[in-house]
């Protein structure tokens, strides 16, 4: 056992300190300050901010050098990720771009498309939403059926995608397709790069986008509905027909990203539980006590098991269902975190402000419940970590 | 030996939820969390309150009231829970309470006629610190239901005094809250020197009592409703080429809720009759069932949500409706943790 | 809702009370009495004190007077079930031929059985035990295999039964057989009375009783093992081959009885647990005060959904899969006491007595855990519950 | 960054294993099952800890030691929980612990290279009230693990003093109690002015924070062997045609469970490394480790005998001697309550 950082990692720490210190505005780190933006305005802040971190550096962190990236060790993407949300920096607005778009292009995409992607995806040229959930395939991915028919070197696209997080600012979407009905499901898919705007910012003929309000009354996904969509072949990831892999590989990227970003996070958000639970005298109450160190407990254990994952990624070896299981952990985690708010504030745990601010965990609490829905509800999880982790029978 | 609503109650029942479906459905619910703006009462809703009668159920006969139980009463809630309704006849009732049980003959007479009618909207201020001296109160109530709309507020005072007061009254200030669960309105409710009208009745602790069992009731509604919603969705909703309903997690899942549930509804009728019977353990059933319904509309409302998947958590779905309706009256008239802890005074100290 | 007893039930109470009060030994009703007496003696003591209740018309509460019966109501059978807990009074050494067998021979036995079993049963006379599970028969009865092979007019039997309760002190057992091999499962099973002892209480050649030890060091269940063990086919009940559907008769005589003696059972040992927090001074404990109130709430519901059911049956009405409901209560919330027990008594809970007497607490902790398997698992009551109340498809 | 076991460590733990597996496999914890009588401590394991110097791993090197760390001990802790092993291993080490961090030089003389060698038995005496006046002991603790058996009971006496007492002096009474968990043995000891020598070191916080991490470490190894031997059974028991294990409400509470212990595992590597590091979370990861793996223990063990199904509660299968171990080990050295709430003194008092 050794947890500290090497000397280069502690280096690139105190490098990247600096220049948030200098970067970040004192204003964008205060308690709702996001929450009081209008939200255009608040993603066009964003890009841009972001685009200026990843001019200096500090973006594409483990990213080969070839792709703009800093070539950096998996400590360096754990430290930057922990200092990202210790100084309460705005969270990336390409993220599923950032994730899995990227690392799948620089394994199995052409020359073209590594240029013409990367580098803009890193400096918030392009915003990307991936599609790949619709109405009648949510769990069960497979049963996709936006159709794609051939014509000439062109597809033509009909149908619809859902639950599509940052449909309203996304220029391109990467989505999985049905280029041809076979018995097999998994057959027939194809993962295409699709223009959802033209160059000056209208959408694209016959692409139509409407926001899906969440119970919160927020508008993070939306629906994408295509009408005789003309999309180029050329816009193939990977080969027709094999999507239903390139989306595997795709997937694994996630595998590689520990939970620290999540571990302190949710960490903070107990603080301020507990600074709440202060302001309204109740920190002796014994069994908020319990409930705040049960939460503590299990967000330690997700922070023991993220170093022990990012050791194993130091140390070259596959994660396999790893990443099920620190979905699980975190996800279920945060849920029970945003029962702890509400049992700590009471009744003031429907009202925003009511001389207590509590919109953010306000915020937390409700989408707590969407997060053991998407990317793989728990019950996915746990038939993956049942069948794949454990060996059971199907 | 009989254990189950009678004919009577269940018609009552009947007419309670054909009314609702029928005149006040859920798409009329969703109209008032579009415009947080509006006052969250709707007008044809109250009118029918006062029409059919349903605020007369615990009113004596000589007041214009129907002098039936809490229990009648609890069938209306539980009514009200299932249809996610707004409006205050809840806190009317519970206020109405204070006056029946706590008023002067004078206060009945010029109060309990007109509330069996629905001429008058009343709320109950429990929550905060509110200090009664000379005949004036100062302080602050918080999470009033319907404050601004109502004729008269019972404000309970430090010492658990209970006082009448006027809302368009000199000192008294009504700030509305948007809350999450917007099939209620909530409102900040300062007082400065306000004139209040004391009730002489040292009654609070039953009157929380019986706020407690509607709200329980309310509850088992909500849960009832949000489990068979599900249910039913989860029998048609098809992934893998199969029903989710028939994936054995879920089934199990569901199992336990509907135990739970049924208990819950078990629990909410037993603590009205415990109290129009006086049996007893009334106290402790009370506790019983606000903790056994808080905890399970808390839980069944969320598997609403998870076992939806998708369109669970989107604004367009109901689930959210009975999820934050259930979040918000957990926490209302003492939630779980408090009640258990009143049973643990009664069982373990046996006071 | 009244939930008073009529004047003839409540007179019925006064007068089992008074026989209570007049037999039952005064020290039978102190903590830890029957713990403390070797288990075959403590078998006879409770043998013959219950035959002589019986005698006095304190048994077959319900069942008619033809039968040796009281003919009493449903109200009288709770009450009878209420205060027999209440005098700390011992169990029932017939259980399942009360509960089980009785009613079904009262419905569907023929005359001769009805006069040779139902009577002795009453006495104790006759000590019944039920043969159902087997190694391969657990949840997935209908896999049943103990072979009865048709010779003449008896049946030739080899096979074992396991899990079987009362086996070391039963005359007899009542069991299913394989009496023919079938592609349905359910059909080919029969159910058939076997002497197990002969009149001078020797086994009968061929059987073999091995007492199965449970957990907790007792012996409550044994192994039957039959080999060419001869039984006359006038002992089949109901027909050949309908031993399913005599069997689902059978055992739905359960869901008539609520599960009011639980109730009283287990509120005691709550008592018990409040008792001995005081006796190390741990009723403050506001954590252990939560858990405590937690199970008062899960029992405090299973006392009013005992009388509902009740209700419903005083009414006429099918219970259906209501017992399936009660059993998940009363079951997972004795387990929880259980665990509350050890929680309140901390290492106490692994010694009966070092200075604190808490062998009978104990015992019970250890028997909570076979509860939810035994009598229909807790998996198998929940796929019950899903499917036959929530008509989720299979 | 390196979290996990180095390859010494690892190899540490097969040898461990296999010796166990070999030579002192479960069959051989059953005798002691099945004979209360005898004294819990067989002579052959006892040998092999000795021989193996798995004593010496947390002693100096100037005592004859091998100078480990806290995570070295833990590996073999780990081991026994997963072997259910018997014996005075643990009690010793704890022991051995309270003379290193609290011992004059003179007492770690004469007594760690006699640990680390084998050649005597210790054991901690921390529960009860144990009074200490000129050198005197009087009082009673309880649960005193092999005093039996024991050359010196190191015994904590009020204000958190330690004190070094022979066990055959006069004034020792030791009364043996037939626990639950027959891989153990009880004793309460009575202390009636019994001679003591004290240890110099106010130690008592440390000695029980590492005793917290060695049964933790030792819970964790019993969740893994109980997981995995349900898995693997369930995965060959068919019912209704098919392996249980495949019916989804099993494999997704399976799935939680390996999830849980995974989290267990982690912390309690974590705990023993902070200690050994000194790393500023230490005490938090403390109780951390001990809260989780106390719960997972206890879920699991439970799980372990519902899973087997019938077979699960007799005595003739293993699985309760994993649910009495896991139970006995639950409440040693402070249950998860009593640890949650020393993580809100850290985590929300700041202290």
């Amino acid at each position: 056992m050794d947890l500290t950082f090497s000397e280069a990692d502690e280096q690139f720490r105190a490098d990247f300190r600096s220049w948030l210190d200098a970067n970040l505005p004192e204003q964008w780190r205060e308690r709702g300050f996001w929450r009081r933006q209008d939200p255009d305005q608040a993603f066009e802040m964003r890009r841009t901010w972001e685009a200026d971190k990843a001019r200096a550096g500090f973006a594409g962190i483990q990213w080969p050098k070839e792709f703009g990236g800093r070539g950096g060790t998996p400590s360096m993407r754990a430290i930057y990720d922990e200092e990202m949300v210790r100084y309460r920096a705005p969270m990336t607005v390409n993220s599923l771009g950032l994730t899995f778009l990227a690392p799948t292009v620089m394994v199995i995409g052409t020359d073209e498309q590594k240029r013409d992607i990367i580098k803009p995806l890193l400096h918030n040229e392009v915003i990307w939403c991936q599609g790949f959930s619709e109405p009648n395939a949510g769990s069960d991915l497979a049963a996709l059926q936006l159709r794609a028919e051939s014509d000439g070197d062109h597809y033509v696209l009909n149908g619809q995608k859902i639950w599509t997080s940052n449909a309203l600012h996304a220029d391109k979407m990467f989505g999985l397709v049905r280029t041809s009905q076979e018995p097999k499901r998994h057959r027939g898919i194809t993962m295409l790069l699709i223009d959802l705007k033209n160059p000056d910012g209208s959408y694209v003929d016959g692409v139509e986008v409407r926001p899906l309000k969440q119970m919160s009354g927020a508008l993070d996904f939306g629906e994408v509905f295509f009408t005789d969509v003309r999309v180029p072949k050329a816009n193939i990831i990977g080969q027709e027909g094999a999507g239903w892999d390139v989306a595997m590989l795709l997937l694994s990227f996630e595998r590689g990203s520990s939970a620290l970003p999540q571990y302190a996070a949710f960490r903070r958000e107990v603080d301020d539980i507990i600074e709440l639970a202060g302001s309204l005298g109740r920190q002796d109450d014994p069994n908020l006590r319990q409930k705040v160190s049960k939460s503590i407990v299990e967000l330690e254990c997700l922070r023991y098991h993220s170093l022990h994952l990012l050791t194993q990624v130091e140390q070259g070896k596959e994660l396999g269902a790893a990443s099920s299981m620190t979905k699980l952990q975190w996800s279920e985690t945060h849920q029970d975190i945003g029962e702890l708010f509400a049992d700590v504030a009471g009744l003031y745990h429907q009202v925003p402000d009511d001389g207590v601010d509590v919109g953010d965990l306000q915020a937390s609490f409700l989408w707590s419940r969407s997060e053991t829905i998407w990317g793989g509800s728990s019950q996915v999880q746990r038939n993956i970590v049942a069948e794949l982790v454990l060996g059971l029978p199907r | 030996m009989y254990f189950a609503l009678t004919d009577e109650q269940r018609a009552l029942q009947a007419t309670v939820r054909e009314f609702l479906a029928d005149r006040f459905p859920l798409t009329s619910v969703r109209a008032l969390y579009d415009d947080p703006d509006n006052d969250g009462d709707p007008s044809e809703l109250w009118k029918a309150v006062g029409e059919q009668g349903w605020l007369a159920v615990t009113i004596d006969e000589q007041y214009d009231g129907l002098g039936l139980g809490l229990l009648d009463a609890a069938v209306l809630a539980r009514c009200w829970g299932e249809g996610c309704a707004p409006g205050p006849f809840l806190p009317t009732l519970v206020a109405a309470e204070a006056i029946r049980l706590g008023g002067s003959p004078d206060q009945k007479k010029s109060w309990l006629p007109r509330i069996a009618a629905g001429e008058v909207k009343l709320t109950l201020a429990a929550t905060g610190r509110v200090n009664a001296s000379n005949d004036t109160l100062s302080g602050t109530a918080h999470f009033v239901e319907y404050a601004h709309v109502a004729d008269r507020i019972v404000v309970a005072a430090d010492g658990g005094t209970l006082w009448l007061v006027d809302p368009a009254a000199g000192g008294v200030t009504v700030t509305r809250q948007d809350a999450l669960d917007r099939s209620t309105r909530f409102a900040t409710v300062t007082f400065d020197k306000a004139a209040g009208e004391q009730l002489s009745g040292q009654v609070l602790p039953d009157v929380a009592d019986r706020a407690a069992v509607l709200y329980a009731n309310d509850l088992a509604g909500i849960a009832r409703i949000a489990l068979s919603r599900t249910v039913d969705y989860d029998k048609t909703r098809e992934q893998f080429g199969k029903p989710i309903g028939s994936f054995q997690a879920l089934k199990h899942a569901l199992a336990d809720l509907h135990v739970a549930t049924t208990m819950a509804e078990h629990s909410g009728w037993y603590a009205a009759h415990a109290l129009d019977a006086h049996l007893p353990d009334a106290a402790l059933s009370v506790s019983v069932a606000k903790a056994k319904c808080s905890d399970t509309a808390r839980d069944v409302t969320a598997a609403m949500i998870q076992f939806h998947g998708g369109i669970g958590y989107t604004w367009e779905h109901d689930a959210h409706l009975f999820f934050k309706r259930a979040k918000r009256e957990e926490y209302q008239y003492g939630d779980g943790t408090f009640h258990r802890e009143r049973i643990a005074r009664l069982a373990v100290d046996g006071r």
